[in-house]
């Protein structure tokens, strides 16, 4: 059971606006977040995840305000992350990569300096997690030899490893091809139904009007819609500006 | 006029550093490497410049064919190792600098080459006259430093905004793959680079020699790091940062020493200034966000 | 292509190697470029010619005898010698190890030592005290060396020095000046002059000889400076002269002019300048050019012929003290300075002289005790009386503490070379 | 054979196997290239020449000591790490390795210019420890002791964090990572283990001087760590014994060795990159590869 809140938050980048006096509240559902190119969405998600600190506004989550927070701390209230430029560890081996987000609760203390990690139990953990999202057959490869659609879903499993309530995925289907996009919905409908409060930025209108059960439309830092994706379809201001994009 | 004969001291020491510097900043701004063998490129342009000078005791053909060769210098340099590491980790070719400096330092100190000694190079002003007013003075040797200086930033200034070159080396500089995607050259692009930011090296040596009078083997340690700290307080890459960063160095070096006297050595104090501003404006005094 | 060019640049490089590889190691052939520039009139007068044999009047010279030699045999008597030949000391290293080399060859060809020939085993410590520690044990064990000199920076030569006092090897410290060397031990010895030393006879040159009173002191930043500025403080007090400005400098330092001004507004008559011919050419040069006239007041670092060369008209009235007096007729300076300049093609400076010296005392002590005991070694060297045969000479004697004690030189540089200015002979000012 | 040479330049090789280690845990593990680790050898160093040679503690305390405040002084000089990265971070380390000897130089309280003697061999358990065999024994110990650390560190979930900063500290980050918190574990750590090698370091050579401990050194010491293959454990280790031996092998071409050495990282980087025995290096592939069909061989005749 989560509740994010945003309250009216606004950013600037030097003398540019990216968010402009956003508001919105979700709680345990699969909410899309779409937008033209350059709306703020990634900006917003980065104000959410604790990367950014909103020149103004705020975020709340369960009523607590977390805006303050740094991006080590929020993931500890459980809001995990994925980015929308693959950031794999390229180094690590697959297993290790998600074996890294079960070290969630163990960083910020000095336990994280005696404690191994590579324990039978937490080896289990991994192996159940590396099924779940289908690259067990990976686990001792090295990232960066995944092709881009494996570091994915290996970056969700990353996010699974550190137990989120709120799953933010940005652009989760970019690269991937039909089959594995509908993949990727089954086993995002499926982290959903396990009680995962989850939210994605998604370019791919199709993919998010098919998963989404709520969808909030950013263009130009504001938000200029809000709905269910029947609604969101026939907006007359989305679909304006989306054209004015194209 | 103590201090305007500071100030005008300064401004010399501060055209060695923008010499010192300026190459490597224009290297630095396309590949993005710690090329610490600039300091043997400058090295190499002083010895080039002390033997053509002794041989033909003209300074000015000295100077050119100085810039030459160590143009052609930085050329192999970048060809045989930096070419072949462009996407490696940014340890791989800094070590590969290292190496390089290492090695061309021992070389240049064997006796078939520089040998162990100092050479004197004395050029002298070169002809040039010294300037002498009520407030301060020139020597021939600072006028000659200051002339060179400026005649090469004009022509740096012009390549850089006014050629093709120019502009393919800003492109190539914000990001080598969109450059090449718009159908630069980057290899031609990337070696003409070298070539000119080499020749400034070798021009900066065989000035530098002059000024002081000695050039020897080991004479690029100083720039090694020196040149270093200038481009980075001048924010990598940009060549007016570079400039500014020369000036304020030099004034704060000499005015520190004329004023209270060395607390730390010079160099000692320019590395406190550059940790300062990395920790307060990690960008550089230009630097692009 | 893949790589082809850089394979091939390193190929050439290598080549390069091999070629120089080829080459007679360490001694150069006499430079190529004519010795144009330097005057022939260097030698002001005395054309004592090289023929001259040893010093017949010394009194304790070596047995070296008169007539023929003979041609030294069998197995050779190892000395051990390091220096730094690469890396920024290498113009240091190189002089003191071609002296080192000229002096075994003068000695070889006298007839050797004890009728056997000397043999020079070198190594090259990069002025590294890690270097010259390994350096140490190598030349002691596996070398088998009699007794050793380094022709090394303080740095590496205090690393070696504990390792010789307990091997019950005699060193010799060439030129490295600093203070707690000697102090390591009894095997432990100093061919240069005790820095406090030199700077007391500063001290007494500028206030008793040229009769200045007020002084401008700079100190470079490392033990030879340090030193020197602490005995020349020291005299300065006992004779009464005022101190108007006291700067501490970097090592390697190009940027006087700061400096010059503040000296000119300090009111100095005379300014003290510890350092070495690079920093000091650049200080002469500079104060020259800015107008500040009054006289300079080196010391050994100052005395090679780079320092003349590199500072040109500057250099002219810059006097300096030193062990080196190059206007003396004493045969064996004569020798060392011509023959240093006929094999090398550069002349010789006074870090040279210090390590010749160091093999000649070696040499002498060696056929004095006439064994190659380590013990006798040093016994023989601590027992020396007016030792004729160094170019830095003549040597009164060794203090207990293991310094030599001897007439000090001033030189000033005139007509380009640096020739006698006062010779400081008063045993009390010189001894340590 | 001349043993005192050939354990003098072990023992030499023991600590910089300590130092390149050391370094490894802040520059393979962490990913923040440092080209300033000599000043952590010579903080050590001098921590411990001091409080020997002035003060007259004994050495096991010095020793301790050097570790501990080189620890601290190195988790305060990574400060920088905090604000900046990549090249800027390298030459700011340069920076720091620059202030720190020229402070040695120019404080009195640092013996200046003319440095630190006297300084007493060590004595632990009534034994002293004058060169030879007791001291190799003594920086072997110490170079398997800082190899213990740095393999137990690679097993803990700080040497996992460790690694997530190195590849990407957004995602570290998004993890529970506090990239600050752990670059400056990684300071300290390293800092404090390189303070213990200049303790060994000073008590060795009797004496420390401020140019002991130069920038250079810290490039010889980064050297090592990539020649042998970084972020490894074999890597630095032999790195350090490759680097510190082949110049003593090169003896007999006396004056060209560092022309050999500086060619030798050239070569090197052009050609394996990852180092001699890095993961991906073609020395450890053949290996692993022939290790791996051995233990094939084996099963096949047992099975």
């Amino acid at each position: 059971m989560s509740q994010l809140e945003i309250r009216s938050v606004s950013h600037w980048f030097g003398g540019l606006q990216a968010l402009r006096d956003v508001t919105f509240s979700t709680s345990d559902e699969i909410l899309g977040l779409i937008g033209p190119n350059g709306a703020g969405k990634t900006t917003l998600f980065n104000v959410i995840s604790g990367f950014i600190v909103p020149t103004r506004g705020e975020v709340l989550l369960n009523g607590k305000a977390i805006h303050r927070l740094r991006a080590d701390q929020t993931i500890r209230l459980g809001l995990a992350r994925t980015f929308q430029i693959v950031k794999p560890f390229a180094t690590l081996t697959v297993e290790e990569n998600v074996l890294a987000g079960l070290g969630t609760p163990y960083y910020p203390k000095a336990e994280a300096l005696y404690k191994i990690y590579r324990t039978r139990e937490n080896l289990e953990k991994i192996e159940q997690m590396l099924e779940k999202v289908h690259l067990s057959e990976y686990r001792f490869s090295p990232a960066a030899k995944l092709p881009i659609g494996l570091q994915r879903r290996l970056e969700i499993a990353r996010a699974l490893a550190t137990h989120p309530k709120v799953l933010l995925l940005d652009e989760p289907a970019a690269g991937l091809v039909a089959q594995e996009a509908e993949e990727l919905a089954d086993l995002i409908r499926d982290l959903h139904s396990q009680g995962i409060h989850i939210i994605l930025i998604e370019h791919n209108m199709r993919f998010a009007m098919n998963l989404c059960q709520r969808i909030v439309v950013l263009a130009q830092g504001e938000i200029i819609a809000e709905g269910v994706p029947a609604e969101i379809q026939n907006n007359e201001k989305v679909i304006n500006a989306y054209l004015g994009q194209e | 006029m103590l201090l305007l004969q500071n100030l005008s001291n300064a401004l010399i020491l501060a055209c060695t550093y923008i010499l010192m510097a300026a190459g490597l900043t224009m290297v630095y701004g396309v590949l993005k490497v710690l090329h610490i063998a600039h300091a043997s490129v400058y090295t190499v342009g002083a010895f080039v410049g002390v033997l053509v000078f002794s041989w033909l005791g003209n300074f000015w053909l000295a100077l050119a064919i100085a810039m030459l060769v160590s143009g052609i210098f930085g050329v192999l340099i970048y060809r045989s190792t930096y070419f072949y590491l462009l996407n490696a980790p940014r340890t791989v070719p800094l070590i590969a600098s290292v190496g390089m400096f290492v090695m061309f330092t021992d070389l240049l100190q064997k006796p078939f080459l520089m040998g162990a000694y100092q050479r004197a190079f004395p050029a002298g002003g070169a002809g040039l006259s010294a300037i002498k007013t009520a407030l301060f003075s020139f020597t021939a040797k600072q006028v000659l430093i200051l002339l060179v200086t400026l005649i090469l930033l004009v022509l740096v200034y012009i390549i850089l905004t006014r050629t093709k070159l120019g502009l393919s080396w800003q492109a190539a500089s914000m990001d080598r793959e969109m450059a090449s995607a718009v159908g630069i050259n980057l290899n031609r692009s990337i070696a003409a680079n070298f070539f000119l930011g080499s020749a400034l090296a070798g021009a900066a040596g065989v000035l530098v020699g002059v000024y002081n009078n000695s050039v020897f083997a080991t004479m690029g340690d100083l720039p090694s790091y020196k040149a270093f700290i200038i481009i980075v307080l001048g924010g990598m890459g940009s060549l007016p940062g570079a400039i500014l960063a020369s000036l304020i160095l030099a004034i704060v070096e000499n005015f520190l020493v004329a004023s209270v006297g060395y607390v730390l050595p010079r160099d000692s104090i320019a590395f406190l200034v550059l940790i300062l501003m990395l920790m307060f404006r990690p960008n550089g005094l230009l630097g692009r966000e | 292509m893949k790589r082809t060019l850089s394979v091939l640049f390193f190929a050439l490089i290598i080549l390069s190697f091999i070629v120089a590889g080829c080459a007679p190691q360490p001694t150069p052939a006499p430079a190529p470029e004519q010795p144009a520039q330097t005057e022939a009139p260097q030698v002001t007068e005395a054309p004592q010619a090289t023929e001259t044999p040893a010093a017949p009047e010394a009194p304790q010279a070596t047995e070296a005898p008169a007539e023929e030699p003979a041609a030294p045999s069998g197995e050779p008597i190892k000395i051990g010698f390091f220096s730094p030949t690469t890396g920024f000391a290498a113009a240091d290293g190189t002089s003191a190890l071609q002296s080192a080399q000229l002096a075994v060859k003068i000695i070889n060809e006298r007839g050797g030592v004890l009728g056997r020939p000397l043999e020079l085993v070198f190594y090259d410590d990069a002025a590294k005290p890690d270097q010259a520690s390994a350096i140490a044990r190598k030349l002691i064990e596996q070398d088998k060396v009699v007794a050793a000199i380094s022709g090394s920076y303080s740095g590496a030569t205090r690393a070696a020095a504990p390792i010789f006092q307990e091997a019950g090897i005699p060193m010799l410290a060439a030129y490295a000046i600093h203070p707690e060397i000697t102090k390591t031990g009894d095997m432990i010895f100093r061919i240069g002059t005790l820095a406090t030393t030199q700077g007391r006879v500063g001290a007494e040159l500028v206030g008793n000889v040229m009769n200045l009173k007020k002084v401008a002191i700079l100190t470079i930043d490392n033990d030879f400076g340090i030193s020197l500025t602490e005995g020349f403080k020291q005299h300065a007090q006992e004779i009464g002269l005022e101190i108007v400005l006291e700067e501490k400098y970097p090592l390697g330092e190009t940027e006087f002019r700061p400096i010059i001004g503040k000296i000119k507004a300090s009111g100095a008559e005379v300014v003290y300048a510890t350092g070495y011919y690079n920093e000091a050419a650049n200080l002469v040069s500079q104060a020259r050019d800015e107008g500040l006239e009054i006289p300079i007041i080196g010391q050994e670092g100052y005395d090679s012929p780079k320092f003349i060369e590199l500072a040109g008209e500057a250099a002219e009235g810059v006097i300096i003290t030193t062990d080196l007096n190059r206007d003396s007729e004493r045969p064996m300076t004569r020798l060392f300075l011509e023959q240093y300049e006929s094999t090398y093609g550069e002349k010789a400076d006074m870090v040279g002289a210090s390590a010749f010296d160091a093999v000649m005392v070696i040499a002498y002590a060696i056929n004095t005790a006439g064994s190659t005991d380590p013990q006798a070694i040093a016994k023989a060297i601590l027992e020396l009386k007016n030792f004729e045969d160094v170019a830095s000479g003549p040597f009164w004697y060794y203090t207990p503490e293991r310094e030599v004690v001897r007439p000090i030189s001033s030189q000033i540089v005139r007509g380009g070379a640096f020739h006698l200015y006062h010779e400081f002979t008063d045993e009390a000012l010189v001894k340590p | 054979m001349s043993s005192g040479y050939l354990l003098t330049i072990l023992i030499f090789t023991a600590m910089y196997i300590s130092l390149a280690l050391s370094l490894n845990i802040l520059t393979g593990f962490a990913g923040q290239v440092s080209l300033g680790h000599a000043a952590f050898l010579g903080i050590g160093a001098y921590t411990s020449a001091i409080l020997t040679a002035r003060y007259e503690y004994p050495f096991w305390l010095a020793f301790l000591a050097a570790i501990i405040i080189t620890g601290i002084i190195g988790t305060f000089l990574g400060l920088p790490s905090l604000r900046v990265r990549h090249d800027f971070l390298v030459l700011a380390t340069m920076g720091i390795n620059f202030v720190v000897v020229s402070i040695f130089k120019y404080v009195d309280f640092f013996g200046g210019a003319m440095g630190l003697v006297n300084i007493p061999a060590p004595t632990l358990f009534g034994i002293t420890f004058r060169g030879g065999v007791p001291y190799l024994l003594l920086t072997a110990g110490y170079a398997a002791f800082t190899l213990l650390i740095c393999w137990y560190l690679s097993k803990t979930w700080s040497g996992l964090a460790f690694q997530t900063i190195r590849n990407d500290e957004d995602a570290a980050a998004s993890l529970g990572v506090n990239p600050a918190r752990y670059k400056i574990y990684a300071f300290g750590i390293s800092a404090a283990l390189a303070g213990g090698v200049g303790s060994l370091y000073a008590h060795f050579l009797g004496s420390v001087f401020p140019d002991n401990f130069v920038f250079v050194e810290s490039i010889g010491i980064m050297s090592m760590v990539i020649f042998g293959g970084i972020g490894t454990l074999r890597g630095p280790i032999i790195g350090a014994i490759l680097l510190r031996l082949i110049p003593e092998w090169l003896r007999f071409i006396q004056d060209y060795r560092f022309t050999f050495y500086g060619a030798l990282l050239v070569l090197m980087m052009l050609f394996q990159p990852m180092g001699l025995l890095g993961n991906e290096s073609w020395l450890w592939r053949q290996l692993t590869r022939l290790f791996r069909a051995t233990s094939k061989v084996k099963e096949e005749v047992q099975g």
